[in-house]
C-alpha cells in the first residue's frame, strides 16, 4: 500500500489532486481510496486530502499517519504545518517551489518544480490563485513512479471541468521539469 | 330549491363536533364547493378529533391526518404523488386551525406556498387551541380571554392583536388569497370556487366560531360570524392574483355589538372596547387603500 | 441468466448513494441540504435535471416537511426518498414516528453526523442510534458499495408485504460519504427487475376513502397495531436473510445481511463494531493474527431488528467479546453494547466490555483497535473510553 | 399482511342524538322551503325530502323539497331554529311533547 498526504490551501485544487491520483492509478487497475480531511473549508485556509493506493483492497479507512508520501501545493505551508510528520524512511517530499525551499537531512528525498508558473503560463485559475494541482501530478508521476504520465492525463481529462488541453500540458511540462535535490 | 348551496354532501352526520361548531361547517363547505374528487389533509386540532374514534371517518374523501407542524408538507407530498399518477384532476386541501397555521406551521405553509404545488390551504380560525381547550394562539384577538391569556391581577387578556395570516400569504404572493365566514356560505364556496381556477397555491381563512371557546350560545354561531363581518371585525376579503377587493358592509355597526354577545370578551372596560373599534377602524381604512377606494 | 457486463466507478459515498436511489426507480424525492448529507442532495437535483432519473424532486424548507412530504407522497403509492444528517434526523423526529406507524416502506439515507452542542460536521452515530426506538429498521454500511447496494435491498425488505415498515440506511460522515473508491454500478435492467414497482395495498383511493391514522382510544386497537409493527420487524429478520440472498444471486454480490463475521472461525476475542469503522477493524485483525493472535470481528449491519441470534452463533467459544459504541447514551452504557448484552443474557458467561469509542470524527486508528484487543486479554467487563484526553 | 392504522367506517352509522337537551320542531305551516335551515346545520342533520308532496300544506301552490330533522343525529345546537326568519322551528326541551 502507498500513502500519499496532500497540503494545500482552499482553492488550490487539492481535493481535486487527490481524486486525480486516485483515479489515474484506478486506471492501471489499482484499488483506491481518496478523502479530504474536512475543515471548515474557506478559499486560503490549509487543507488536507490522503490518497491510498495498494493492488488489493483497502480496509485501512483510517486519515494516514505515516506516508510514503507527501506533496505541498504551497510552499508558504512550510511554515505552518510539519510537512515530514510521519514520513516513512526515505519518503518522498515534492514541494511546488525551487531548490532551496526547503532542506532535509533525514535522507527525505526532496523534489521541486515550480507548478506556480506552470500553472499561470497555462492560465489555470487566475494570476491572484493559480491552480496548481495537475502541474504537481505531472511531477509527481515522474518523481513517485506510482503512476505513469499517461493515467495522470487520462484521469485528467475524465476529472477536469474546463482546459483539458491547457492541464494535460500543464502535466506534461511539470513531468519535464520536475528536480530532484 | 331556491338556494345556491351545492345539494352533495360529502361530510356526513354522526360526527363528534360540539353542537354549534363553526369548523364543521367551514368543512361541510369547501367540501360542497370542490366535488369528490378530493383529498383532504389534517394536522393535531379539532378537526383531527371530529371524525370521532377509530375506525370511525366522517367524510367521505380519503382524509390524512398528519401531526402538528405538517399540513404544508403534507399536502406538497400528496400533491406531486398524485400528479405522479397522473390524478391531476384530484383537489388536495389542507386543513388546519388557527394555531396550526398562524403558529406551530406556518414555516411549512409558506414554504408550500412558495414552492407553489396546485393545492387549497383552509384556515379555519377559532381564534385560539380549542382542542386543548382553550390557549391563546397568534390569531387570538386582542382583548380575549383564554385559558393562557386569564383575567388576572397583574396581566389581563391577550394584550397582543391577531396576526392575520390571509394578509402574511398575501405580502408573500400566494396567486389567491380569501378571507371567508361561514355566515356567508355563497361567498365561501363562490371564493373556493374562483380558486379552484387557479392552478397554483390557494388560501382562504374561514373565521369559525366556537361556543366552547368564544362563550356564546350554540344558536349564535351564524349570528356571531355576521355580526363579525358587519362590524369589521372580520373583514371578508379576495385576493386574486393581483386583484383585491374588500366586501363592504353596508350600515355602520359598532364592534361592541359583537364583542357583548360573547363571554370571552365579558370583562372588557368602555375604553378598552374603544381601543378595539379604533384598531378595527385602522385595518378598515388600510384595506379601503389596498383596494385603491 | 444474462451475462452481467461489470462497471466498476470512483465514487463517494453520496455518489453511490444517489446512483442506488436511481436504480430503485424512485419517483419522488423531498430533502433538505446538511452536512455533508448534501452531496446526496445535489447529485439527485443534478440527475432530475438532467432527465437521468424519472423522479419529482421537491426543495423543502425543514427536515420536518421532508419527512412529513416524502410520508404523504408515499401514501399515493410512489416510492418515496428523503436524505438527512445529524441535527437533520432530530429535527424529523416526530415524523419518523408517524411514518413507521403509518407502516410506509420508505427509505432514507443518513449520513451519520455528531449532535452538538458545540458544532461538529463529523462521524458519529448517535443521530441515528437515537431513532432505534422510531420502528424504523436500521443498516449501517461499511463501504460505498454497501452505500448503494443497501438502496436497493432496503426498499426491497421495507416493500414486503410482511414487514411494512419504513427503513434508513447509514453511512459515516467523510469516511464514506466524502471517499472516494471503487464501486460496482449494479446494472439497471437487473435493479428494475430486481425491485419492480411499488404495491402499496392502502394508498389513496377515492373508491375507498380511508382515513389515515385518526384517533384511537384506549379500547381501540392502539396495543395491537403497536405489537404489529414489533413482530413485523422480528419477521424482518428472515426477510432481510432472504431478500440478501436473492440480492447476491441476482448480481452476483457479496452483501453480507444481517451481520458479517470476519476471521471468527478460531477467534478467542472479538469485537462487535457498525459501520466504516469495521474496516480499520479488520486491517487491525489480519495484522494481530500475523503475530499469531486468535482475534476476530463482528460486524452488525442490521441494527434494527437486531439480529440477536447470528451473534449469539457467532460469539460461542469466545473468551473475551467488546462491543463498540459510536455514539453517547448517558447514565447508561453504550447503546448497541445493551442490545448485544440483554441478547445474550442467560445464554453466555463471556466476560462483555463496552468501548466508547470516535465520537465527533474522532480518528479511529490500528493502534486504539489493538489497544481493544489488548483490553479483551486483560479480561473483565469494564467500559472504557478510546483514544480520549491525549491518550 | 400487517395492520395499518387506516380506516373506513361511516360516522352516519354513529346516533349523536343522546347529546341534545332540546330539539328544533319545524311547523310546515310556516315553513317557505327557503332552506336556511338546511344550510346552516353543522350536524349535517337536516335532511331534504325531494317529495314535493311532503308536509305540504293543501294551499301551497308552488310545491317544493322540504327540509326534515335527522334526530339520530341532530345535537339540539338550535341554529336552525335562530337562523329561520319566518319563526317555523322552535326548539323544544328533550321530554317535553310539542
Amino acid at each position: 500500500m502507498y500513502e500519499i498526504r496532500f497540503h494545500g490551501r482552499g482553492g488550490q485544487g487539492a481535493v481535486t489532486a487527490s481524486k486525480m491520483l486516485a483515479m489515474a492509478a484506478f486506471k492501471e487497475n489499482k484499488w483506491v481510496t481518496t478523502f479530504p480531511f474536512y475543515g471548515t473549508e474557506r478559499r486560503g485556509a490549509p487543507v488536507t486530502a490522503f490518497t491510498r493506493i495498494d493492488n488489493v483492497k483497502i480496509e485501512l479507512r483510517s486519515q494516514i499517519y505515516e506516508p510514503d508520501a507527501v506533496i505541498l501545493l504551497d510552499k508558504s505551508l512550510l511554515k505552518l504545518v510539519n510537512v515530514t510528520e510521519g514520513l516513512k524512511p526515505n519518503g518522498l517530499v515534492l514541494i511546488n517551489g525551487k531548490k532551496g525551499d526547503f532542506e532535509s537531512n533525514n535522507g527525505f528525498k526532496v523534489a521541486y518544480v515550480d507548478a506556480t508558473s506552470i500553472a499561470l503560463k497555462n492560465h489555470l485559475g487566475d494570476p491572484s490563485h493559480p491552480i496548481v494541482n495537475t502541474a504537481i501530478l505531472g511531477a509527481f508521476s515522474k518523481v513517485s513512479g506510482i503512476v505513469s504520465v499517461d493515467s495522470m492525463k487520462s484521469a485528467v481529462r475524465d476529472i477536469s471541468p474546463s482546459k483539458i488541453n491547457e492541464n494535460v500540458n500543464a502535466i506534461e511540462e511539470a513531468y519535464e521539469e520536475v528536480e530532484v535535490a | 330549491m331556491p338556494t345556491s348551496i351545492p345539494k352533495q354532501e360529502l361530510m356526513m352526520s354522526g360526527h363528534a363536533a360540539c353542537a354549534g361548531c363553526g369548523a364543521v361547517l367551514a368543512m361541510r363547505y369547501v367540501l360542497k364547493a370542490l366535488g369528490e374528487k378530493t383529498v383532504v389533509s389534517v394536522p393535531a386540532s379539532c378537526w383531527a378529533v371530529i371524525p370521532g374514534n377509530y375506525p370511525a371517518e366522517v367524510l367521505k374523501v380519503p382524509m390524512v391526518y398528519t401531526p402538528f407542524a405538517a399540513t404544508g408538507a403534507s399536502i406538497s407530498g400528496i400533491r406531486e404523488g398524485l400528479d405522479i399518477e397522473g390524478k391531476e384532476d384530484y383537489n388536495v386541501v389542507g386543513f388546519a386551525g388557527d394555531g396550526g397555521t398562524a403558529d406551530i406551521g406556518l414555516q411549512a405553509l409558506s414554504a408550500a406556498m412558495e414552492r407553489g404545488h396546485n393545492v387549497f390551504y383552509i384556515m379555519y380560525d377559532n381564534e385560539a387551541y380549542m382542542n386543548t381547550g382553550i390557549q391563546r394562539s397568534g390569531s387570538t384577538p386582542f382583548g380575549a380571554w383564554t385559558t393562557t391569556t386569564p383575567i388576572g391581577k397583574d396581566r389581563t387578556f391577550k394584550k397582543e392583536k391577531k396576526k392575520v395570516v390571509a394578509d402574511i400569504m398575501m405580502a408573500q404572493g400566494v396567486p389567491y388569497v380569501a378571507t371567508a365566514s361561514v355566515a356567508f356560505p355563497e361567498d365561501l364556496i363562490r371564493k373556493v370556487k374562483n380558486a379552484k381556477e387557479i392552478k397554483g397555491p390557494k388560501f382562504i381563512q374561514i373565521l369559525s366560531p366556537c361556543p366552547p371557546g368564544w362563550y356564546h350560545n350554540s344558536e349564535d354561531t351564524i349570528k356571531v360570524s355576521r355580526l363579525a363581518v358587519e362590524t369589521r371585525v372580520f373583514p371578508l376579503y379576495e385576493y386574486n392574483q393581483g386583484q383585491f377587493s374588500l366586501y363592504k358592509t353596508s350600515k355602520f355597526v359598532p364592534v361592541e355589538e359583537y364583542l357583548k354577545i360573547q363571554g370571552r370578551f365579558a370583562h372588557l372596560k368602555e375604553d378598552e372596547i374603544k381601543e378595539i373599534q379604533n384598531f378595527v377602524n385602522e385595518r378598515w381604512e388600510f384595506l379601503l387603500k389596498k383596494e385603491g377606494n | 441468466m444474462k451475462a452481467q457486463n461489470i462497471t466498476r466507478e470512483i465514487m463517494t459515498g453520496n455518489e453511490a448513494v444517489a446512483t442506488g436511489v436511481k436504480l430503485a426507480r424512485v419517483k419522488f424525492i423531498s430533502a433538505y441540504p446538511i452536512t455533508p448529507q448534501t452531496a446526496i442532495v445535489e447529485k439527485l437535483a443534478e440527475m432530475v435535471a438532467n432527465n437521468k432519473i424519472n423522479a419529482k424532486f421537491i426543495e423543502v424548507e425543514s427536515e420536518h416537511s421532508a419527512m412529513a412530504s416524502t410520508m404523504t407522497s408515499e401514501i399515493t403509492g410512489i416510492r418515496s426518498f428523503t436524505a438527512s444528517s445529524s441535527h437533520g434526523i432530530l429535527y424529523m423526529h416526530e415524523m419518523l414516528h408517524w411514518v413507521a406507524g403509518s407502516r410506509l416502506p420508505v427509505l432514507m439515507a443518513v449520513v451519520n453526523r455528531a449532535i452538538g452542542p458545540p458544532w461538529n460536521i463529523w462521524a458519529d452515530q448517535t443521530d441515528s442510534i437515537t431513532q432505534r426506538d422510531t420502528g424504523w429498521m436500521q443498516v449501517y454500511c461499511e463501504s460505498n458499495q454497501e452505500a448503494m447496494d443497501s438502496i436497493l435491498l432496503g426498499y426491497k425488505v421495507a416493500e414486503n408485504k410482511n414487514v411494512m415498515l419504513p427503513i434508513m440506511s447509514m453511512q459515516d460522515a467523510f469516511t464514506l460519504s466524502h471517499t472516494s473508491e471503487p464501486v460496482i454500478i449494479r446494472d439497471e435492467s437487473d435493479a428494475y427487475d430486481y425491485i419492480g414497482d411499488l404495491n402499496l395495498p392502502f394508498s389513496i383511493d377515492l373508491k375507498n376513502p380511508l382515513g389515515y391514522g385518526s384517533l384511537m382510544p384506549p379500547d381501540g386497537p392502539f396495543m395491537e397495531l403497536k405489537k404489529d409493527m414489533r413482530d413485523s420487524m422480528y419477521r424482518a429478520l428472515d426477510v432481510v436473510k432472504e431478500e440478501t440472498k436473492k440480492f447476491n444471486d441476482k448480481f452476483n454480490a457479496d452483501f453480507p445481511g444481517l451481520i458479517e463475521n470476519f476471521m471468527m472461525e478460531d477467534a478467542d476475542y472479538a469485537l462487535i463494531t457498525m459501520g466504516s469503522m469495521s474496516s480499520t477493524g479488520k486491517y487491525t485483525v489480519r495484522k494481530l493474527r500475523e503475530k499469531g493472535m486468535k482475534v476476530g470481528l463482528i460486524r452488525i449491519l442490521f441494527y434494527r431488528p437486531f439480529p440477536a441470534e447470528e451473534i449469539l452463533k457467532s460469539i460461542r467459544g469466545l473468551k473475551g467479546l467488546g462491543v463498540l459504541d459510536r455514539s453517547i447514551t448517558f447514565g447508561q452504557r453504550g447503546a448497541v453494547y445493551e442490545d448485544v448484552v440483554t441478547s445474550l443474557y442467560n445464554k453466555t458467561d463471556i466476560p462483555i466490555k463496552n468501548y466508547i469509542i470516535g465520537l465527533g470524527g474522532r480518528d479511529i486508528r490500528v493502534k486504539d483497535y489493538e489497544r481493544m484487543y489488548e483490553g479483551l486479554m486483560e479480561g473483565g467487563d469494564s467500559m472504557e473510553w478510546i483514544n480520549v484526553g491525549g491518550k | 399482511m400487517v395492520m395499518t392504522p387506516t380506516a373506513y367506517y361511516p360516522t352516519t352509522n354513529i346516533k349523536t342524538s343522546s347529546w341534545r337537551t332540546s330539539k328544533p320542531v319545524i311547523d310546515y305551516s310556516k315553513c317557505t322551503r327557503c332552506m336556511i335551515c338546511w344550510k346552516f346545520c353543522p350536524d349535517v342533520a337536516i335532511d331534504i325530502n325531494e317529495n314535493p308532496d311532503y308536509e305540504a300544506p293543501a294551499d301551497r301552490i308552488k310545491k317544493m323539497e322540504a327540509p326534515f330533522i335527522d334526530y339520530d343525529h341532530c345535537k339540539g345546537c338550535g341554529i336552525c331554529a335562530n337562523e329561520c326568519p319566518f319563526d317555523a322551528i322552535e326548539m323544544v326541551r328533550e321530554g317535553e311533547n310539542k
